[in-house]
């Protein structure tokens, strides 16, 4: 990694010779109008970097690029900026998530410097899962900042090379910025609202919650067409196979911003004993089909959390493979 | 108003234990309103904390009062002679009325026999919610009347994170998406553009974060 | 050491008498047929009667009564006498009007009337209510075809025997009472006249299936035996009745309880059933659940109307009486009933010209103690401390007999105030004291006796 | 002391309560040795200040004799009147003494036997309790 590349000179601050933002390599997949496809992967639950390595070499060479979750859900994990590092070193390209509850304006532009610096290209925008949710639930969360807040300093970070705070930036910060988009939460009017909000504050692209209800999804995307939003920015489309029926209902219930139809789960449901998983992983890939025909829609993003392995066997089946390199 | 609440009677005698003679001093404003420390509540808090002490073979002697409000050092004054004879003071006002005994009565100690809980107003009664966290910039022209500082979880100033769902927050089916709220409101007064501009980070300077806050008001000073 | 038993009795002091002057002047309000009965009853009574009512005329707030009038001729006698009362001078008629808002108390009640889009004030001393209910039916039945009793009631032509769109009289019919609600008279007593009217004149086969057959009503059981014998089927039932199939062809089983013993129900399948009418749900309309919420009288229990069993007629305010069993289209006999009993019961408040009311049983505000905090307002069962405004703002206020004028603090209705001490046992800052009976009375016997 | 003639305070409402108490008395029940009734105009009336207050003085139980649900003179007061003694009951349990020393009880005027019935299986409850 060239360490050297952060100094700053009059031409890459305009978005250097290419005049990509970042350079990233989902940049250029998206912006070469490919099919990109991104995953997830979880930071384990201590140091432990045989676990990351694990679940990186499944990932390698069938995504474009690979988020890795800043303490989801609110469960202490191994950092963002560490792991990301870590997967880096291993020839994947990671998508740092940066979530809003963990830490005040300075430290996450701080992060920002740090992550830049170690080479980080794309870092994802988020508000973060609320702690109630996680193991630390007496903890205090921040929220200086809300998602789009984050984005709009992230941007002028890049493009006037200044902090919130006004101070010019030493060096040059290059990222292709992302942010999440929820088509199932509440009120759904307001959805692609706050999506122009995001792509106005700087989003260059989106990973959606996961989707199952594809009637509901288009029609959202229908908004976000009607608004322009698909030329402003990639809006990539995000997918997770059920591992059961007994998932499937679950999170039918249980899980506030994902709406699953009920066919879905009775699919799975009915699913012989033992089958599920294959099952789950068929609606998986039908549903990524249908997506790749959606108008707008310029990739998906596989969240197969601790189920990474899993991951190249959809790529392959959902004709996804190979990756442009 | 403040809302409060009683702690729990363990911690409250835990605190007393050491003590043979005790004050406990209720107050006349915001938590006799949310029943948390009025007279009614201290003659109930007294005779809870002589029995448990009864029980345990320590007695306790309780000086029962309630001043008009713990929070202006001139009411303090209705303390005094009760003060004199009594090892401590257990004060059911807001955190406000605690300090103020203590530094009032600065020899012996004062103990908090409430938790200051919030800003709000019963919903119903006997139903307390939070409206104002007191950020010291208020926001409220912009959200259509309904605070997303005190009453989104995540006090998110662009509207609902991706939790919202059926009108309620994503931490409990009880806590209504105050976004929701705001988004219904906006709509109902047909100012729903305010949510398309995107409100900048919040100064929170003005808020707790920016150093305990004061005012000083030259023109009332006497 | 015992002491022995000890009692610690409600003291009775000598009372302090005062007295007040209420004026005999009422309201009758609502779109109710048992109004027309009420106003004409308390007329009688001598007072000085308002009747406000939303129609043209009348015949309109009659109009419920219309099917029943040409079925029974005890009710077209009432009908007949009670229209022509009306006339009288002591009764003010105010048509094409709803009551918006009521303020003040007995004595000094003020209604704000709407009438051809402009608002005037109605002073009374007293009020009477009586508004019909809004049907809904049942849970089991509802999203079905069927149709609810009150709305069949209103929809039958009488003289061709059929209803609704259809022009050829009803060929079979059944009725399902008792769904939800077991108690209500007026729908079993519609049921049979209904039945037997449309057996008698156009052969109808009527089937009725309920729960109890109600013969307490007046003439129930003559009006019982009559249907029996003019050929209409009555079941009970105690499972619900399964209904099935569409309009003009429903089929109803169930099993039978009343022929045979209850181990062994017949079942029972009624087919090719043209209408079938089922008792639905009433529930008080959206205009009298204002009023009564402004009048601060609970309409779901509580004291008002059917929920009250022992006073017909009586509120939770005093002052203020309901129609006996109003939201429904009730049989007349028992709508004139409850009418009367109204009517008495106010006339219990407002008729007599001066009151003597003892201030020693009431309930005292230390204004220096207390909060503002509204407990007492909302808790107070006869809604004798409120707020009104005054000048601009909301004060506590009454104008009872001890006092007068506006109060920075919570203030104790005297009139109204029966001395029940909900107020006092729960404010939070012990600002309210029963002047009869102050807490100090118990707290030294319980400190004396135990 | 407690167990051998316990001290039971009990509230009774003038409407309900207290005429269980003198049918009671009328029909010549006994009625235990320990018994202070206090008449209240009201269940509702037996505030949480009085039933603790009976407690502290060394009351063995307080009982509120009050209208069964619905039958209310004041239309809610016997609801405020459970719901307080359920409320004391918890305050009761924390301080790691009985709940069962205070009950609310309904019951009909005329029912001096249901009455003397109540105060009889209080003091088996006490009597296990201790």
């Amino acid at each position: 990694m060239d360490y050297q590349s952060g100094r700053r000179t009059e031409e890459n601050r305009k978005g250097g010779p290419s005049d990509m933002k970042s350079g990233s390599n989902l940049e250029k997949v998206l912006e070469k109008g490919e099919f990109a496809v991104t995953a997830e992967l979880g930071p384990p639950k201590g140091n432990d970097v045989e676990v990351v390595y694990e679940k990186a070499k499944y990932l390698k060479g069938v995504v474009d690029a690979v988020n890795v979750t800043d303490n989801q859900t609110a469960i202490v994990r191994m950092s963002s900026i560490a792991t990301s590092k870590i997967i880096m070193d291993l020839g994947l390209e990671p998508v740092m998530q940066m979530t809003c509850r963990d830490r005040n304006r300075i430290g996450m532009q701080s992060d920002i410097f740090g992550a830049t610096a170690l080479g980080i290209k794309n870092c994802l925008c988020l508000t973060g899962d609320h702690q109630r949710f996680g193991n630390e639930i007496d903890s205090k969360n921040v929220y200086d900042l809300d998602s789009i807040q984050l984005l709009s300093v992230l941007k002028a970070m890049r493009d006037e090379g200044k902090t919130l705070g006004g101070e010019e930036i030493e060096g040059n910060i290059k990222l292709f910025l992302g942010a999440a988009a929820n088509p199932f939460g509440d009120p759904f009017e307001f959805r692609a609202i706050r999506l122009a909000k995001k792509v106005k504050a700087g989003a260059d692209f989106i990973q959606t919650q996961v989707i199952y209800d594809m009637d509901r999804f288009r029609e959202w995307m229908k908004m976000v067409r009607d608004l322009g939003l698909h030329e402003r920015t990639h809006i990539m489309a995000g997918v997770m196979p059920l591992k059961s029926g007994g998932m499937a209902r679950y999170m039918a219930k249980n899980v506030a911003g994902v709406t699953i139809p009920d066919e879905i789960v009775k699919r799975m449901v009915a699913a012989p004993k033992g089958k599920g998983a294959a099952e789950g992983i068929k609606i998986c890939i039908e549903t990524i089909e249908q997506l790749k025909e959606i108008e707008g829609v310029h990739g998906v993003h596989i969240m197969a959390l601790e189920w990474e392995h899993r991951v190249p066997e959809i790529c392959e089946e959902a004709g996804l493979l190979p990756r442009p390199s | 108003m403040i809302i409060a609440e009683q702690k729990p009677i363990e911690e409250i005698l835990e605190m007393l234990a050491p003590h043979k003679k005790i004050l406990l001093a209720g107050c006349g404003a915001c938590v006799t309103v949310c029943q948390a420390g009025g007279e009614k509540e201290v003659g109930v808090l007294a005779s809870q904390i002589r029995m448990a002490r009864k029980e345990a073979g320590n007695p306790i002697e309780i000086v029962e009062m309630t001043l008009t409000r713990q929070c202006e050092p001139e009411f303090m004054e209705e303390a005094k002679d009760a003060m004199k004879d009594v090892e401590a003071v257990l004060s059911i006002a807001c955190g406000i009325g605690v300090q103020l005994m203590a530094q009032t009565f600065y020899d012996k100690p004062a103990y908090p026999g409430l938790n200051t809980t919030f800003l709000g107003l019963p919903e119903e009664h006997g139903v307390f919610t939070e409206r104002c966290a007191a950020c010291g910039n208020c926001v409220l022209h912009l959200t259509g009347g309904i605070c997303p500082i005190a009453r989104c979880s995540k006090s998110l100033l662009n509207g609902p994170c991706g939790g919202s769902q059926n009108g309620k927050c994503e931490i409990s089916q009880d806590v209504d998406c105050a976004w929701q709220l705001i988004y219904d409101r906006l709509k109902a007064i047909g100012k729903l553009e305010n949510l398309t501009e995107i409100i900048p980070p919040k100064k929170w300077i003005t808020s707790r974060d920016g150093g305990p806050r004061k005012i000083v008001r030259e023109d009332l000073r006497i | 050491m015992s002491v022995g038993q000890s009692v610690l009795r409600i003291p009775v002091e000598p009372p302090e008498i005062q007295e007040i002057t209420i004026a005999p002047e009422v309201a009758v309000v609502g779109d109710h047929p048992v109004c027309v009965a009420m106003a004409d009853a308390l007329s009688t009574m001598g007072l000085a009667v308002t009747l406000i009512h939303p129609y043209e005329s009348l015949e309109g707030l009659m109009d419920p009564l219309r099917v029943l009038v040409e079925v029974d001729e005890s009710v077209a006698e009432k009908y007949a006498s009670l229209t022509k009362d009306l006339t009288r001078p002591s009764i003010k008629v105010v048509g094409r009007a709803t009551v918006e808002g009521i303020e003040g108390q007995w004595g000094d009640f003020r209604l704000s009337v709407l009438k051809d889009a402009s608002r005037m004030e109605v002073k009374a001393s007293g009020i009477a209510m009586a508004f019909q209910g809004i049907s809904k039916l049942p849970d089991a039945y509802d999203g079905m075809d069927v149709i609810g009793l009150s709305q069949f009631f209103s929809q039958l032509d009488i003289h061709k025997g059929c209803y609704g769109q259809k022009s050829e009289s009803i060929r079979k019919i059944a009725f399902v009472l008792d769904v939800e609600q077991r108690d209500e008279k007026w729908a079993s007593a519609t049921a049979f006249t209904l039945g037997r009217y449309l057996k008698e004149n156009f052969g109808t086969e009527v089937y009725i299936l309920c729960q109890d057959v109600k013969v307490s009503l007046d003439g129930m059981e003559k009006g019982y035996r009559r249907a029996r014998e003019a050929g209409i089927l009555v079941f009970k039932y105690e499972d619900l009745p399964v209904v099935e199939g569409t309009a003009g062809s429903w089929t109803i089983r169930f099993r039978d309880s009343s022929a045979v013993s209850k181990e062994s129900p017949w079942e029972i399948a009624l087919e090719g059933l043209d209408v079938v009418v089922v008792q639905e749900r009433l529930r008080p309309s959206e205009n009298q659940r204002n009023l009564l919420t402004q009048l601060r009288i609970s309409s779901e229990g509580g004291f008002v109307g059917p929920n009250n069993p022992q006073f017909l007629g009586r509120t939770s305010k005093k002052g203020v009486v309901v129609g006996g069993d109003t939201w429904y289209p009730e049989y007349p006999t028992e709508g004139w009933m409850t009418a009367q009993a109204a009517a008495e019961e106010l006339y219990q408040w407002v008729g007599k010209g001066s009151y003597q009311i003892d201030v020693h049983r009431v309930a005292e505000v230390d204004p220096s103690k207390c909060a503002t905090c509204l407990t007492c307002y909302r808790i107070c069962p006869h809604d004798s401390i409120r707020i009104e405004r005054y000048g601009m703002r909301n004060v506590y206020i009454t104008t009872g007999a001890r006092e007068g004028g506006t109060w920075e603090a919570a203030r104790v209705k005297v009139a109204t105030c029966d001395g029940c001490g909900l107020c006092a046992s729960e404010c939070p800052a012990k600002a309210i004291q029963l002047i009869y009976y102050p807490d100090v009375e118990v707290l030294e016997f319980l400190e004396k006796n135990v | 002391m407690g167990s051998e003639n316990p001290k039971i305070v009990a509230f009774c409402c003038e409407e309900s309560g207290m005429p269980a108490y003198e049918h009671a008395l009328s029909l010549g029940l006994e009625l235990p040795e320990g018994l202070r009734v206090i008449a209240i105009p009201c269940g509702g009336k037996a505030e949480t200040g009085y039933i603790m207050k009976a407690l502290d003085e060394g009351a063995d139980a307080v009982m509120v004799f009050a209208c069964y649900e619905g039958n209310c003179k004041y239309v809610r007061g016997n609801i405020r009147a459970e719901k307080r003694v359920n409320y004391l009951k918890g305050r009761l349990e924390k301080l790691g003494l009985s709940p069962e020393k205070i009950v609310f009880c309904p019951v009909a005027p005329a029912n001096g036997v249901r009455f003397a019935e109540l105060l009889q299986q209080e003091i088996e409850v006490l009597r296990k309790g201790t």
